[in-house]
């Protein structure tokens, strides 16, 4: 009807022809094959689903044909587009056109052109697929996709073995993620028979509670694991390894968003478990408090960012977790516009200081860069809740929402913003005031990066405005009750933010020592954040290491080789020890022969003469 | 039956095989002084047509089924079947020996003769019936046999297996003939269906009876070298010359097996109850003994003996369960056992080199490099002696354990089995020496494949091929004859 | 057997059988005894003979309780097989001191293992 | 008479017997083998086996215990070596013995049926006439393969003992 | 004669005939092995084709006496379960002889020859419908194999060959002890009319009875499995044998164990199953976790792959123990999904081998650069192993776990692990073997990214001394040769794991009528545990 496979199909083929053909086609070719089946199906989404699908009730459903058919296990590639799904289309579409035709000018010196752009379209591929699922083993197949091309884009850079190694942590520890979601589907389909969304909502208001919190606990560790939440945030960080538009578009607008996707695709089952819900809140909190600290004393730019997105993202969960799926949302896509525009941002930052990350190494950057550091302005004011841009509607409807919830919730949400405000502006001081303390001559982007930007500068300030997300999907989710002290409540998380911006200028515009004194009157509380809390070590010592000598030492060389395979080998050489006593016994000497056939025969006549008398 | 001092025709061509094979050993010697200095292949040429000639007569006296010479002699299936095979391993034992006395510069008359009286001896044995009968058959064989072990006097390998075989052989006989003389006693005749009526009657005395049938189990078991009655086999099948060793390790073994059969299915079958643990316990020992000792051996004669031993085992099993299924399985498996046991000895022969200097497993070291088409038959050898399928091995083993099972000797079959799989070990060391090791020193030295051992190890393997993949020929037979005439 | 049935026989003036096959089966076993405690190969064999030899008395006792001719037939084939187990035997026998120059049995293990 | 004979007889048996396996030097064992075979045909000429009891004095004592005398004189035996090899025969062999002795002894005792006896005289079959009927109707067969068997002892001392093979 | 026997009877012929051809002809030897084995395919795609699904029993049957007296038929056809284990084992054996081409140079003969009776033996296997014949082809199948690995291997090939023999042997003679028995009960070897007399009650098993006849016949499949504790075989046995070896090893030899179950061992013995399916499935869980922990610390590519098959076997078991419709074509389907996959792993990392003589992942790093379609082959490959969805064994793995799940979440939840650590150690074994830089190798190839941003010094610097050209001589990319081994590999990787409907409906159907027959069982009643087919109990 509406051709739904053409929406992920488009990128398909792009990633087919640049992947297959790419080395040899010259660069024009490969951008156009590149961008041009993202802005197709951009446009596709945009003008021939969006307007054609009636924003009210209306669902489309496609089925194309039945995947695994197992008994009555039946699963087929079904598509449905509905107004939380075509949000998602447009996110999804939108920053990603932006961000491949940010690419190919960001990645234009590099190797491997063709292939950051086939694995980018495949990647559009799977969360395409995601996001149009109708089922959620469709869902996860683009789940575990988007995980793929994440893992190939990180360790895009492959000769260095710190990107590699990102590559693999993330997808393992997504693997992790997965398992609890998988296991939630092996839940669901016992339970409703089925894995399709519309069966499993219809049927999940009439299920008991413990099941459905166990479904959604379970799918909440695969939410926490693709979007980084406490305790299986560590990947995210590390993956900034990859070029910095993957950063953008993977690792900060739209994969990591996917968990908070499927916990609000699911939210029948999670209103239903009220329990479950206290938890996502919970870790969305936790996670949201944790990153921001550690935030607040990175200087690779790169980590900041990441480490704000991480928190950004416990602030998504926190909506859900309150039940404000819709403020989750809401905030899922004005982060898409605002991060994304932050990290193209720190890449042309990157880029215009000569691949330098560290903040340290900046500095003065709007002499050089005035454009990028217009519309990183633009992004950190919106980041920081700024009133009128796009963040300041969706964190306040989620603090508003938390507050409902719980007031303490809200506290520490503002708390968060505060934070966020400052360490966000903190970098933006560092990179753009003061003088420039790197190396060589910093340059402006190209307008090919610059344009992209600027739309996302525009989408992170208007977004708000322009797309009230709440508004959208009021049919879709409970309505949220209205909280009595509601301007209140933004007040002061407005005034958070400001203060946050306001320190941030005072500590590393107007009085930069300070920074420095705090930091050594903390001593060893600031080198542990700095260290981010140790938690990849600990990880390390916990887990890792243990499971490796543990593998190596126990498993293999002492059970497999030591105990089976000694057992098997003992039994050969036992074999061959009575081998060896029945050789001895035949010594050659006919006196003992002799002996042997008169003692055998001594035994055989006495059995035999007493078996004879029995009877 | 009325005494009469001229025998029947038909008792004449009853016994009509025997009469070649000694007609034609007597030829032998009186052509010696003609022959031997100029032509002494022709002597194998000779016995190969005797022992032809005695397969036809084979084939024509069990045209005449029935008993012969006052009922001494039987010609039933069981009978033919049992003269085939042992007439037939002579024939393959003459192939052997072309070659194998050319190099040794030891071709005389009076070693095809002695084969032949040999045989003549099994050919009695298996149509006796009557202990006497057989006794003298068993030592007309082993007479022979034990001349033949020390053939070649100035080895004194060949001495020592000569002497031992012949000190022990005698002291095993000795305690058959005891057996023989009590069972006399007890029945008052020696003929096998009087001794099956008199232990019948009721008030026959088993314990005797028992007594008597441990003593000859004791010489039987010998013959057959099972547990713990085996001691004597490896050392002679290594010290014999080799195509000696696997005329020993077959022939004599097959006729010993057959009366074994005889004696205890028809004569001592009122007894079974009592004799079957001793048999299902020698089974088991000989298995074990055999296939145990036999895998660190480094002497393939050696080797080859222990198996031999393992093999005895197994158709003690057969012996075990009896059963007709039991008998026929036995019957099968020794002419399976015969063809591959022969067929290996035969490759110890071509490797062996002058005065046997290479019959260390090692020497068959890249055997399949040099020779891939030896190497090739002596890999159907082996793996028949594994059991795998396919071959005449196989079939045989998966029908003795057949008869076990139906005879409800399960754990038996379970042991027994277990050890096939030990057995193949050794049997597989073979193989990976040929196979997976640089050739060595003794295949440096290899000549080529002589005609008579290429006789010897085709026709063997396409039989050990035949028995696998289409049993039903030899099986339907054996089936008929395990009767008994029954 | 008591002495009093002891008695009995002897004045009866039969023996019984039975004291044959007695007789018989000690020197069965003094054959066997011999066979393997003595060291000589030509005693050895000679033990041989007398275990034949004990084997005969069996036959022709037991001929003598059925009164039939046909054990001592068997003794006599026995016999035969004797004599011709002893031509090959010390031709055997021969060979071997011929080769080795001992007959001490116990020297002949060089096949073994 | 017939026990007292047969106790006299009996106890030569056995005592040569003994003697055949104590003696230290072969010939002396040698003699008293022929001792025994000399009061065995004694015993069987109670037991009415006439022409075995012949047969026994002129093949067994004549004719292989001269093979035997003649072939220890040849190889001029000496007295036999006292060091022994095999610790099973030792160990294992006697106890054997013993145990094989008596467990004959009480199978016989409990086992055999209820026999007859013997009194010289009251059994002729045994006389050269019933053999030798025996021999050429019944028990033609075996008689005539025995020769083979002569013929293969022959046959095989010439190839074991004859001075060249060439 | 039908198109199964042609099947069956064509790589025998092919064998026979190959033995004849004098061994100097080597390249003719190749060729007419392929050929043969080509042919072979060919005409087992007509059984796919001709296949009914929807027919209850087997297919192309013949049958007739082989030898009478114990009567022993010649009875071979397929059904749904037996339809793409032939299909595997004939799609398979062209690639092995493909992969062999030029690495053979010894005794070429004999082994092309070898590959053909390997081929006639699994074939053999897979349609036989008499136990008897069942054995023989089960043994037959040995043989090649030992000479394959023995001859042809690495260094400890002799060790291995001969493990691999003595250990399949010891378990395959009880199931013939068991064989046999069952033979005594119905007098017949035909396995329609054993499992026909097993289920009508004709037989009556005792309790014990019908226990030790399923521990002969499951025992002499797990070690062919292998299941954990007995797979100590397959690690050597994988690591010496040579590539052509190794992939019909991993891929169609260890299905028999895994057909033998699901054939054999669950309609003959449903109760006993039942009764033991929990220890089983403890070791088969112990089996996915610990193969996959213990192949995480291999040094060597190959054993690396072999403790890989230890861990996805253990899923078969585990789908095969699960007694519910979703498992057990899970495990079907993963039995076949393994076969592809793991072969493709066991081929490409032949190709490895054969440009550097080693398989010590320590020796390799940076092939990506020199060879990237190889890498990616090899990328697509590992991503199947591990189970991405859209690729292969994604479907079986998650039907099997699902399967799991529904007869005990506890056994899924511990055996989804496994699904995590193969990530891992598949994952890190890319990353050493492919990424980075080899020792030595000098700047990128053109095409290949260093981040011109991040990528930081000390690499440049340090490659910049390495020999000039010496990536592009020992590490070329895929020949096409190579291509045509590797290729339909990876394409069925993509088909199974795109459009299970092409294989899942001809299995689901089979599988089914197995379950019946389980349900159905004559005492299945006296036991406690309630049979569970899909999710029937919940939902509709």
């Amino acid at each position: 009807m509406f051709k739904l496979w053409l929406i992920p199909l488009l990128p398909f083929l792009g990633f087919l022809i640049n992947g297959i053909f790419g080395r040899k086609l010259p660069k024009l070719v490969i951008n156009a094959v590149a961008i041009g089946s993202v802005v197709a199906s951009f446009l596709w989404v945009a003008l021939v689903v969006g307007p054609s699908t009636d924003w009210g009730e209306h669902k489309v459903q496609a089925h194309y044909f039945t995947w695994i058919q197992s008994g009555n296990f039946n699963v087929g590639w079904d598509f449905a587009v509905d107004k939380l799904t075509m949000i998602m289309l447009m996110i999804v579409t939108g920053i990603g056109s932006l961000i491949h035709i940010y690419a190919t000018s960001y990645m234009d010196h590099e190797g491997g052109y063709y292939r950051f752009f086939a694995y980018l379209n495949l990647f559009m591929f799977f969360m395409l697929n995601l996001v149009l699922a109708a089922n959620y083993l469709i869902l996860f197949v683009g789940w575990e996709g988007v995980g793929l091309c994440s893992y190939l884009l990180i360790g895009f850079y492959f000769h260095k073995k710190s990107a590699t190694n990102a590559g693999n942590k993330a997808f393992i520890v997504n693997r992790v993620g997965d398992f609890g979601f998988a296991l939630a589907m092996f839940l669901v389909f016992i339970n409703f028979g089925t894995l399709n969304f519309n069966g499993v909502f219809a049927a999940a208001p009439g299920k008991p509670v413990e099941t459905l919190t166990a479904i959604a606990l379970l799918m909440l560790v695969g939410a926490a694991g693709k979007s980084a939440q406490i305790p299986l945030y560590v990947w995210l960080p590390d993956a900034m390894e990859g070029p910095t538009p993957v950063s953008a578009l993977i690792h900060a607008a739209t994969m990591v968003t996917a968990g908070v996707y499927m916990c609000s695709r699911s939210s029948v089952i999670f209103l239903h478990a009220p329990a479950a819900m206290q938890v996502v809140a919970l870790i969305g909190l936790a996670t949201a408090v944790f990153a921001a600290t550690i935030g607040i004393t990175q200087y690779d730019i790169k980590k900041v960012f990441a480490y704000s997105t991480v928190s950004q993202l416990g602030y998504m969960f926190l909506g859900v977790g309150v039940g404000a799926f819709s403020a989750g949302i809401w905030h899922l896509m004005t982060h898409a516009f605002f991060k994304a525009l932050l990290f193209l941002g720190a890449g042309s930052v990157i880029h215009a200081c000569h691949g330098e990350q560290d903040m340290r190494q900046m500095g003065g950057l709007r002499k050089y860069a005035p454009w990028t550091c217009l519309v990183l302005a633009c992004g950190s004011l919106a980041i920081a809740g700024f009133p009128g841009t796009s963040g300041f509607f969706s964190k306040d409807a989620i603090l508003t929402a938390a507050y409902a919830h719980a007031p303490w919730m809200f506290w520490v949400g503002v708390v968060t913003a505060g934070m966020t405000a400052f360490y966000v502006w903190r970098a933006f001081w560092m990179t753009f005031w003061g003088d420039y303390r790197g190396h060589g001559k910093p340059h402006e982007s190209s307008w090919v990066m610059l344009a992209p930007l600027m739309v996302l500068a525009v989408l992170s300030l208007a977004g708000g405005f322009l797309f009230n997300v709440p508004e959208m999907l009021k049919d879709m989710f409970p309505e949220h009750g209205e909280v009595p002290e509601e301007h209140m409540l933004m007040a002061i998380s407005v005034a958070a933010g400001l203060i946050g911006i306001a320190l941030s200028w005072y500590m590393y515009v107007v009085n930069t020592e300070l920074s420095g004194k705090i930091a050594n009157a903390l001593g060893g509380v600031y080198r542990l954040v700095n260290d981010k809390y140790r938690v990849d070590e600990a990880y390390d010592a916990a887990i890792v290491e243990p499971i490796i000598h543990g593998s190596s030492a126990v498993l293999w060389k002492t059970i497999d080789q030591g105990v089976i395979d000694g057992a098997v080998n003992g039994i050969g050489a036992r074999a061959q020890n009575v081998g060896g006593l029945l050789r001895r016994i035949q010594s050659g000497n006919i006196r003992s022969y002799a002996t042997w056939v008169l003692a055998g025969s001594v035994v055989v006549i006495i059995l035999m003469g007493i078996a004879g008398g029995v009877r | 039956m009325p005494a009469s001092f001229s025998p029947s025709p038909d008792d004449l061509l009853r016994f009509l095989p025997e009469t070649i094979l000694i007609i034609g050993g007597t030829l032998m010697m009186l052509l010696d002084p003609f022959l031997s200095a100029k032509k002494p292949k022709m002597f194998g040429h000779i016995s190969l047509v005797a022992f032809v000639a005695a397969l036809f007569a084979t084939v024509a006296a069990n045209g005449v089924p029935g008993p012969a010479f006052s009922n001494l002699l039987i010609v039933d299936g069981f009978a033919t079947y049992f003269r085939v095979l042992v007439i037939s391993i002579g024939i393959f034992a003459v192939f052997c020996s072309y070659h194998y006395l050319d190099r040794e510069k030891a071709e005389t008359s009076e070693y095809h003769a002695l084969l032949l009286f040999s045989v003549a001896g099994q050919g009695i044995m298996v149509a006796s019936n009557d202990l006497i009968m057989i006794f003298i058959g068993l030592e007309i064989s082993s007479i022979a046999s034990y001349v033949l072990a020390g053939y070649l006097r100035h080895d004194r390998r060949n001495n020592e297996a000569a002497l031992k075989y012949f000190l022990l052989g005698s002291f095993a006989t000795g305690f058959l003939l005891y057996g023989i003389a009590l069972v006399y006693g007890l029945s008052g005749s020696t003929k096998l269906n009087e001794i099956q009526k008199a232990l019948a009657a009721p008030d026959a005395s088993l314990v005797m009876a028992g007594v008597a049938a441990a003593l000859m189990i004791v010489g039987l078991a010998f013959k057959v070298s099972g547990a713990p009655f085996q001691m004597w086999a490896p050392d002679v099948y290594q010290g014999a010359p080799a195509p000696v060793s696997a005329f020993l390790a077959t022939a004599p073994k097959a006729a010993a097996f057959a009366i074994f059969l005889r004696i205890f299915m028809t004569g001592f079958q009122q007894i079974a109850a009592s004799w079957e643990p001793i048999i299902w316990v020698m089974a088991l020992a000989s298995m074990c003994v055999g296939n145990f000792a036999a895998l660190t051996q480094k002497n393939v004669k050696r080797m080859l003996g222990y198996s031999s031993i393992a093999h005895a085992g197994y158709i003690l099993v057969a012996l075990t369960s009896r059963s007709e299924i039991g008998t026929t399985a036995a019957m099968f498996y020794l002419a399976a056992y015969a063809l591959m046991n022969i067929g290996a000895f035969a490759v110890v022969i071509h490797i062996g080199g002058k005065g046997e200097k290479y019959v260390r497993i090692d020497d068959l070291a890249g055997l399949a490099k040099k020779q891939p088409f030896t190497a090739a038959m002596l890999t159907i050898f082996l793996l028949s002696l594994i059991g795998v399928p396919l071959t005449g091995g196989f079939f045989g083993k998966f029908y003795i354990f057949r008869a076990a099972i139906e005879s409800n000797l399960t754990w038996l079959t379970i042991l027994g089995l277990l050890n096939s799989a030990v057995a193949a070990y050794y049997y597989l060391r073979l193989l990976v020496v040929m196979y997976m090791h640089e050739p060595s020193e003794a295949s440096t030295v290899l000549e080529p494949l002589t005609p008579g051992l290429r006789t010897a190890l085709v026709l063997p393997a396409i039989g050990t091929v035949l028995l696998g993949v289409v049993p039903n020929f030899v099986l339907g037979f054996a089936r008929n004859a395990a009767t008994f005439g029954k | 057997m008591d002495p009093a049935q002891i008695a009995g026989i002897l004045k009866q003036g039969a023996v019984p059988t039975s004291w044959y096959l007695a007789l018989s089966a000690v020197l069965f076993v003094i054959g066997v005894a011999g066979f393997v405690l003595r060291r000589n190969i030509i005693t050895v064999f000679m033990c041989i003979e007398l275990m034949l030899n004990a084997v005969n008395l069996s036959f022709i006792a037991f001929a003598h309780e059925h009164k039939q001719v046909s054990g001592h037939l068997f003794a006599f084939f026995v016999m035969v097989v004797a004599a011709a187990e002893a031509a090959v035997g010390l031709a055997i026998i021969l060979t071997v001191f011929r080769n080795r120059s001992t007959l001490n049995i116990d020297e002949i293990d060089s096949l073994k293992n | 008479m017939d026990p007292l004979f047969f106790l006299l007889f009996a106890f030569i048996t056995v005592a040569c017997g003994v003697n055949v396996v104590l003696q230290k030097h072969p010939i002396s064992s040698a003699l008293s083998l022929v001792a025994v075979m000399a009061s065995l045909a004694v015993l069987y000429l109670l037991l009415g086996a006439e022409f075995l009891a012949m047969a026994q004095m002129i093949v067994y004592a004549g004719a292989i215990m001269v093979l035997f005398v003649f072939v220890i004189m040849l190889l001029n035996a000496g007295t036999e070596a006292t060091r022994g090899r095999s610790w099973t025969a030792t160990i294992f062999g006697i106890p054997a013995i013993l145990i094989l002795i008596g467990a004959l002894a009480y199978f016989m005792q409990t086992g055999m049926p209820q026999l007859g006896s013997v009194k010289f005289g009251d059994f002729r079959g045994g006389g050269a006439y019933q053999v030798g009927y025996a021999l050429f109707t019944e028990y033609l067969l075996p008689f005539e393969v025995t020769s083979v068997l002569i013929l293969i002892a022959i046959v095989g001392a010439i190839v074991l003992a004859r001075k060249e093979l060439d | 004669m039908n198109l199964l026997d042609l099947v069956i009877l064509i790589p025998a012929i092919g064998f026979l005939a190959a033995l004849f051809i004098p061994r100097a002809n080597e390249q003719f030897i190749r060729l007419f092995t392929l050929g043969v084995s080509l042919l072979t395919f060919v005409a087992s795609l007509g059984l796919a084709t001709g296949f009914d699904k929807n027919a209850a029993g087997q297919q192309f049957v013949t049958n007739f006496v082989w030898i009478q007296n114990p009567e022993i038929h010649y009875h071979v056809g397929i059904d749904g379960l037996s339809l793409w284990m032939v299909l595997l084992a004939t799609f398979l054996t062209p690639i092995a002889i493909l992969i062999s081409w030029t690495s053979i140079e010894d005794r070429v003969k004999e082994f092309f020859a070898l590959l053909l009776l390997l081929e006639f033996g699994l074939v053999g296997v897979f349609s036989a419908w008499d136990l008897f014949l069942f054995y023989v082809f089960w043994e037959i199948v040995l043989v090649p194999m030992y000479f394959l690995i023995g001859i042809w291997g690495h260094d400890r090939r002799i060790y291995a060959a001969v493990k691999f023999f003595l250990y399949t042997m010891a378990g395959s003679v009880l199931m013939l002890a068991a064989i046999i028995f069952l033979y005594t009960q119905a007098g017949t070897f035909d396995y329609v009319t054993v499992l026909d007399q097993l289920q009508s009650g004709r037989i009556a098993l005792s309790h014990l009875q019908e226990t030790l006849l399923f521990l002969a016949f499951f025992l002499a499949f797990a070690i062919k499995v292998p299941l954990f504790p007995l797979h100590t075989w397959l690690p050597d046995a994988h690591v010496e044998a040579p590539t052509a070896g190794s992939v019909m090893l991993a891929s169609v030899m260890l299905k028999m164990g895994t057909y033998g179950l699901v054939r054999f061992c669950l309609p003959m013995f449903p109760v006993a199953a039942r009764e033991n399916s929990g220890w089983i499935v403890t070791l088969a869980i112990i089996g996915i976790i610990y193969g996959a922990l213990v192949a995480m610390v291999q040094p060597n590519m190959k054993k690396l792959v072999a403790y890989s098959s230890v861990s996805h076997l253990g899923f078969v078991v585990l789908g095969v123990f699960s007694f519910t419709q979703v498992g057990l074509d899970g495990a079907v389907y993963q039995m076949l999904n393994h076969g592809i996959s793991t072969g493709a792993l066991f081929v490409i990392v032949g190709f490895l081998y054969g440009r550097k003589h080693s398989l010590l992942i320590a020796d390799f790093g940076g092939v990506a650069t020199a060879a990237p379609w190889l890498s990616i082959m090899f990328m697509i490959t590992t991503f199947a192993s591990i189970g991405l969805p859209t690729l292969n064994n994604f479907v079986g793995e998650f039907l099997i776990l699902q399967g799991a799940a529904i007869r005990n979440f506890t056994w899924a939840a511990f055996a989804s692990l496994g699904v995590i650590l193969s990530a891992c150690y598949m994952l890190w074994m890319y990353q050493r073997v492919f990424f980075g830089r080899a020792a030595g190798e000098p700047e990128p190839a053109d095409d290949h990214g260093h981040g011109a941003h991040n990528d930081h010094a000390p690499v440049h610097t340090h490659a910049v001394h390495g020999g000039h050209d010496s990536h592009g001589h020992g590490m070329p990319d895929l020949s096409l040769r190579e291509w045509a081994c590797v290729l339909p590999l990876v394409m069925m990787m993509v088909w199974m794991g795109m459009y299970s409907q092409t294989f899942l409906p001809a299995v689901s159907a089979q599988d089914a009528r197995i379950l019946t027959t389980i349900e159905k069982g004559p005492q299945a009643s006296n036991v406690n545990i309630t049979p569970v087919s899909g999710g029937s109990a919940h939902a509709r």
